[in-house]
């Protein structure tokens, strides 16, 4: 049991790290926060998966010629650069949208926003 | 030995930068923590082996990502106006949902373990094919180029599509906007 | 010289990479109406090749199609079985109509400097979606999934010209479904690290082997949750309202006929492939979860159409109702519940694509987001238009001769044959109380003066076509029903995999 | 001589396309007027024809197309069938030519409209009539109950709106929660839902649940106005007049009580009602709605919302007649159906020419009016002693073998309230008569006839009477149904 616990333990830290992400973006009312709870949300879990493709005395998988050298496995890596770019990519227009919602509303936090629909709907 | 503790010390400054990042009231400094996070990420990243995730971590995630922030703040509000009216509720979703992961972690292998499943089926066949199917020796790279090379395809398409999205809401949006005033 | 049969053969990869490779081009032309020549030629082709596809499929059987030539567990397979091929068809003949309509709605609704890139931004969504919908590997569909997030968060925030609501709506969007999509990835980690496959149909057999492992509960449920936020399933649905409300009319249309029905076939794809030999468990996703979710979404959307002054937000929480009896019939875990889920599934894009142009026909001439008592009137002033909505507000109704009337009697056959009496108790009672909010509509439509607002519309041909086309097929396939019956009853056998 | 599927569309055609000659002359008065009652006098005569083929023993079918793999889009037409059809389009013909003077005399608006879902609705109920299987029958059911919603709101009133919502409600909602879901019961449990002759769920179907699919069956049809379902019906007299007398006395509330008689005969069967005792409780269901309707109607004082009333009673006389499920008590029920539809009728081509004619609307300003339209009169009073079951009219042979079938299975309190009911009825009915003619008047009142008006009244109170005299073929289509079951 505690060998088990022990193996695992990364996994606990990746988890608490995730879920202070999801926090940031669920508990802010400021968009700016949300977002930056969100990057740290996706970065835990790349964290997760290359910590999935590690093989205990393994080497970066980049062959080096000798026979019997143990490589750790390249896909989670694979997917962790696509899912990284996806991740910019959501954040750059995430920012695109605050800065619009900025112009049009002057105030980027959530309350204020919502406060301010509200009225627009009841007109 | 030493490299546990290095691996531990970095994860337990993530766990402070991300405490950090909710309890801070400036927006600035949250974005500047998020780019060390990036950052501390990549060395975690190396000293996983993931060398080349890494590079792009570093480059993309802290990089890139912090600029994006930065230029964005400088038309922003620099400061958060703090209300606490959610934090219960994310407080019972976050434990929900790190209880269950927490709980499907039991039945996870154990990290490095060589006998885990993904380090015997199709992780294996890339690094034993990749040289003859492709003759480079990055593995990370001949996946990426090849055997998932859609997946890259679909990587830049999404990227075409933010960029796009940028442009649409901020180079057109706002000079129309202008020209409607 | 073209060889035809490699054109033939690489079709599943064409209906993807061609509406995706034709959205630059479109960028790039810079004149609207050539880039709307453009979107439409690439939806058309989308039309063909994946009807092409789904005649290639009924009568050869499932086709296989290894990207770049690897195989599959290793690279990456696109899938094009009797559901996917009845979803392509239906997301690119919605995507047509969508396109025809689009015209004239980005005209008024959009700058005319930004048409043409919103004409690309069109095209990636579409092809997001079709890809979505055909590929067999777990994180490729997450590539996809995010192509088609990201392309139509773009396209609602574009309502911002009409209404500044359509930004934060927008930001929610891209917000939830970016979190959606991190718990989709998750759940895909979970499951890759105790199979190693990505591969969907190789991930099942592995899965199999496994008996009462946490991670593989934990991981299908993150897919699901991800999943049901795309979706938008009860209670993950908050995104939706607004969204469907201050979006372009056109984008309304485009993302009530395709987005979510793509994201509903994926989970019901994922629910009976994955699910496969975790019986227990799965009887408490669908019993316990999916179920209280459906039957809550369907009270809820229901009751706040009926209370909904704002006639887009209304068909928006209508197609949250809708959604719920599409969920139900998942939830049975019968073939023929399925069955009826799939026949719904392409039911309610038809009829909430042509709402949602009728309503956009009215608020494209107002340029306001319209409420039910602008309609007052409008069988003066829109006949054409007033019909179309009619037919298919009777056949949201579910009123014989229309298709609503065949997705309730599936629904209700299946519902019996399962022999679930309070569900259908409840689809009846609420399918009832759909008139509360369907009527309002129409008694404001034919049994009221016109008001000042009303009474300078007028048809207008470019945007009744495709609301006409639409409401024929309202009344075509509910009469005659065979085609959709048919094609649903293969698309859920192909699903299906348990002794039906 | 045409054959069979061609006597079936040459009747139905003329209901269904007649709408587009009337918006195509929708500026031609004169011409959209004549449409209907040409089309009414061509669907008739395909009527008759059939019906004497059915007579001759002559099978009847129409398959359009398949619905699903075993469900498909027919009609047959039925003895019980026949009734109806026979009904609905020979009462068409006088209806037609009646609506003319009523729309033209009161100068209602949207006329076209007004005449397109006239003959919608018609087609509606004959399609009801031949339907040849249960999801025909409620496709045109629903069909119906929609055609007839832009009559009911006609007047555009926030009243009639109101009244059209409770309408549309009621009918709707009935048919949607109970009628559809019954359906699909029967489809799933027999794997059909053709009319058949003895009933199908004869042996597939548990006996111990009969009870809850006739529940689920009749209160399902709302039109067949079952207390407590009764209620859209005095509301739908917000309508013209002549789509009550139509629609609210013959084509709409007729196709509730023959849909459950058809499901009494061809679904269930007699045998499986009476075997499984599922019909007992629709007994008193039926018993308690005829008496109940007939004590309200006595307090009403506006005439149609009376007439009404009265509709709602002598519809439960037809259920209960299905409910006894003797040979004696379906005679009654399906003659009942064709007396009652051209005694109601009478009765509201009457009340419509009161309104056209004098303006009233309330049976106590009818005092002394009766010797200024005396023909009117004379015709309601036909309609009303035919209702009432008084000899020499058509509706004393329904009432008289209701009380042989109710004999026969020696049901003494049925008796009693049926007696109590038919005083009760006599009241009533016969109060505006004697008013108009025993009472004096105070007032002075000016009295503007439309001949259209009239004409047709007098003919349908002719028709009452004849139909006691020459009741025999109506007898011997009404045998072919009870020699088979």
């Amino acid at each position: 049991m505690i060998h088990g616990i022990l193996g695992i333990w990364n996994y606990w830290i990746v988890i608490i790290l995730m879920m202070t992400g999801l926090f940031i973006v669920i508990s802010r009312h400021n968009l700016v926060k949300k977002m930056v709870g969100l990057t740290i949300f996706q970065t835990s879990v790349f964290l997760f998966y290359i910590s999935l493709g590690k093989v205990q005395g393994g080497t970066a998988p980049i062959l080096t010629g000798y026979k019997n050298t143990l490589y750790s496995n390249p896909l989670p890596h694979v997917l962790i650069l696509t899912a990284i770019v996806v991740g910019v990519a959501t954040t750059a227009l995430g920012l695109a949208l605050i800065l619009r919602i900025k112009n049009e509303y002057g105030t980027i936090e959530e309350n204020e926003i919502a406060s301010f629909n509200t009225e627009e709907n009841s007109k | 030995m030493a490299e546990f503790f290095i691996n531990g010390f970095l994860v337990f400054l993530l766990a402070v930068i991300a405490i950090v990042a909710i309890q801070s009231i400036k927006v600035f400094s949250t974005v500047m923590l998020a780019g060390a996070y990036s950052l501390i990420s990549a060395i975690i990243f190396v000293s996983l082996d993931a060398v080349d995730v890494a590079f792009t971590e570093a480059a993309v995630g802290a990089g890139l990502s912090t600029v994006l922030y930065i230029a964005a703040m400088k038309h922003l509000p620099k400061r958060e106006k703090v209300v606490n009216d959610n934090t219960f509720f994310a407080l019972v979703v976050c434990l929900v949902v790190g209880c269950l992961l927490v709980w499907a972690s039991f039945d996870l292998p154990q990290i490095g373990d060589p006998m885990a499943p993904i380090h015997q089926h199709v992780g294996p066949y890339y690094i034993t094919n990749t040289k003859t199917d492709m003759g480079i020796p990055n593995l990370v790279t001949g996946v990426l180029a090849s055997y998932r090379g859609y997946d890259t395809l679909g990587e830049t398409v999404v990227i075409f599509t933010a960029g796009l999205g940028v442009l649409l809401l901020l180079g057109d949006g706002r000079n129309n906007r202008d020209e409607n005033e | 010289m073209i060889d035809f049969s490699v054109f033939q053969n690489s079709l599943p990869a064409l209906q993807v990479v061609v509406p995706l490779l034709l959205a630059p081009v479109a960028v790039l032309v810079t004149i609207p109406f050539l880039s709307w020549l453009i979107a439409l030629f690439g939806s058309i082709f989308c039309l063909y090749s994946s009807v092409s596809l789904f005649l290639l499929v009924s009568e050869f059987g499932k086709i296989n199609y290894y990207m770049g030539g690897w195989l599959p567990p290793y690279g990456i397979e696109y899938i094009i079985d009797d559901a996917s091929a009845f979803m392509i068809v239906l997301i690119s003949l919605m995507g047509v109509f969508a396109t025809v309509y689009a015209y004239q709605s980005f005209k008024s609704e959009i700058n005319k400097k930004s048409q043409s890139k919103v004409y690309g931004m069109w095209l990636l969504a579409l092809g997001g979606l079709l890809g979505l919908v055909t590929t067999g590997d777990a994180f490729n569909l997450f590539v996809f999934l995010e192509i088609s997030s990201l392309s139509s968060v773009t396209l609602v925030a574009l309502g911002s010209k009409n209404d500044k609501r359509a930004l934060t709506a927008a930001f929610n969007y891209l917000l939830i479904g970016a979190v959606g999509a991190t718990f989709y990835v998750i759940g895909v980690g979970l499951l890759y690290s105790i199979t190693g496959t990505l591969n969907i149909a190789d991930l099942t057999l592995k899965l199999s082997e496994l008996t009462d492992n946490n991670s593989m509960k934990a991981g299908i449920s993150f897919i699901i949750i991800g999943l049901m936020v795309k979706a938008a399933i009860f209670p993950l649905h908050i995104w939706l309202p607004s969204a469907y409300t201050f979006a372009p009319s056109a984008v309304a249309v485009l993302l009530t006929a395709t987005a979510t029905k793509a994201a509903l076939y994926v989970l019901a794809r994922i629910l009976f492939t994955l699910l496969f030999n975790a019986d227990e468990f799965t009887i408490i996703i669908l019993q316990w979860v999916l179920l209280p979710a459906s039957i809550v979404a369907i009270f809820f959307g229901t009751i706040r159409a009926v209370f909904e002054k704002n006639i887009r937000k209304l068909l928006a929480f209508s197609s949250l109702s809708q959604i719920g009896y599409i969920t139900i019939g998942l939830t049975l875990g019968t073939a023929s519940g399925v069955m009826a889920s799939f026949i719904h599934i392409a039911n309610h894009s038809m009829m909430k694509a042509a709402l949602f142009m009728g309503v956009g026909a009215i608020s494209i001439q107002l340029k306001k987001n319209i409420e039910v008592i602008d309609l007052q009137g409008l069988s003066r002033q829109m006949p054409i238009t007033s019909s179309c909505i009619t037919v298919v507000i009777l056949s949201l109704l579910g009123i014989p001769l229309t298709i609503g009337f065949i997705s309730k009697i599936y629904l209700l056959k299946a519902v019996f044959s399962h022999g679930n009496w309070p569900i259908l108790f409840i689809i009846v009672l609420t399918s009832f109380l759909a008139l509360g909010y369907a009527w309002k509509m129409i008694e404001n439509i034919w049994m009221k003066e016109p008001v000042t607002t009303t009474i300078n519309l007028k048809d207008d041909p470019k945007i009744y076509i495709p609301l006409i086309f639409l409401s024929i097929f309202n009344i075509l396939f509910g009469i005659y029903a065979y085609p959709i019956v048919n094609a649903a009853f293969s698309a859920s056998s192909a699903i299906f995999w348990k002794a039906v | 001589m045409l054959d069979s599927m061609n006597l079936i569309t040459l009747a139905l055609t003329p209901p269904l396309i007649a709408p587009f000659f009337i918006y195509l002359f929708r500026n031609n008065e004169n011409l959209r007027d004549a449409v209907g009652v040409i089309g009414a006098f061509i669907s008739f005569y395909a009527t008759i024809n059939i019906t004497s083929g059915i007579l001759n023993g002559t099978e009847y079918n129409l398959i359009l197309l398949n619905i699903f793999n075993d469900l498909s889009l027919s009609f047959r037409v039925t003895p019980l069938g026949a009734v109806f059809g026979l009904l609905c389009s020979g009462l068409w013909i006088l209806a037609a030519i009646y609506s003319i003077g009523y729309m033209r005399g009161n100068n209602e608006k949207k006329q076209t409209r007004f005449y397109v879902f006239y003959s919608l609705s018609i087609f509606g109920a004959l399609c009801v009539a031949w339907s040849s299987n249960l999801l025909v029958l409620f496709i045109f059911y629903e069909f119906l109950t929609f055609a007839t919603y832009p009559l009911v709101a006609h007047k555009e009133t926030d009243e009639s709106i109101k009244a059209s919502r409770l309408y549309l409600g009621i009918l709707v909602g009935s048919s949607l929660m109970l009628f559809l879901p019954a359906i699909i019961w029967v489809w799933y449990s027999v794997g059909t839902l053709n009319f058949t002759d003895g009933g199908i769920l004869q042996n597939n179907f548990n006996p111990n649940h009969a009870s809850v699919l006739l529940f689920l069956f009749v209160f399902g049809i709302g039109k067949a106005a079952l207390m407590p379902l009764h209620w859209w019906l005095p509301a739908a007299m917000v309508a013209p007049t002549p789509v009550s007398a139509l629609l609210h006395a013959v084509a709409v509330v007729k196709a509730g009580v023959f849909s459950i008689l058809m499901i009494i005969c061809y679904i269930f069967g007699t045998e499986f009602i009476n075997s499984s005792g599922s019909g007992i409780f629709l007994i008193w269901a039926s018993t308690i709605t005829l008496f109940l309707s007939s004590i309200i109607a006595i307090r009403q004082d506006n005439l149609k919302a009376r007439l009404a009333y009265s509709t709602v009673s002598q519809l439960s006389y037809i259920i209960l007649g299905g409910a006894i499920a003797t040979n004696y008590s379906v005679i009654a029920s399906v003659s009942n159906i064709m007396m009652h539809g051209v005694g109601k009728i009478t009765l509201f081509f009457c009340a419509g020419a009161i309104y056209v004619s004098a303006k009233i609307t309330k049976i106590s300003d009818l005092n002394g009016i009766g010797y200024k339209m005396p023909l009117t009169f004379i015709a309601f009073s036909f309609g009303a002693l035919s209702i009432i079951g008084i000899p020499p009219f058509g509706g004393s042979w329904s009432k008289f073998y209701l009380l042989l079938g109710a004999a026969q299975l020696e049901l003494t309190i049925i008796i009693l309230i049926l007696a109590i009911s038919t005083l009760l009825n006599t009241y009533y009915l016969l109060d505006p008569v004697f008013r108009a003619f025993f009472m004096e008047r105070s007032n002075d009142i000016k009295i503007s006839h439309h001949p259209l008006t009239v004409m047709p009244a007098v003919c349908s109170a002719l028709l009452v009477i004849l139909l006691f005299f020459c009741v025999e073929p109506l007898l011997n289509l009404i045998y072919l149904i009870v020699g088979k079951i």
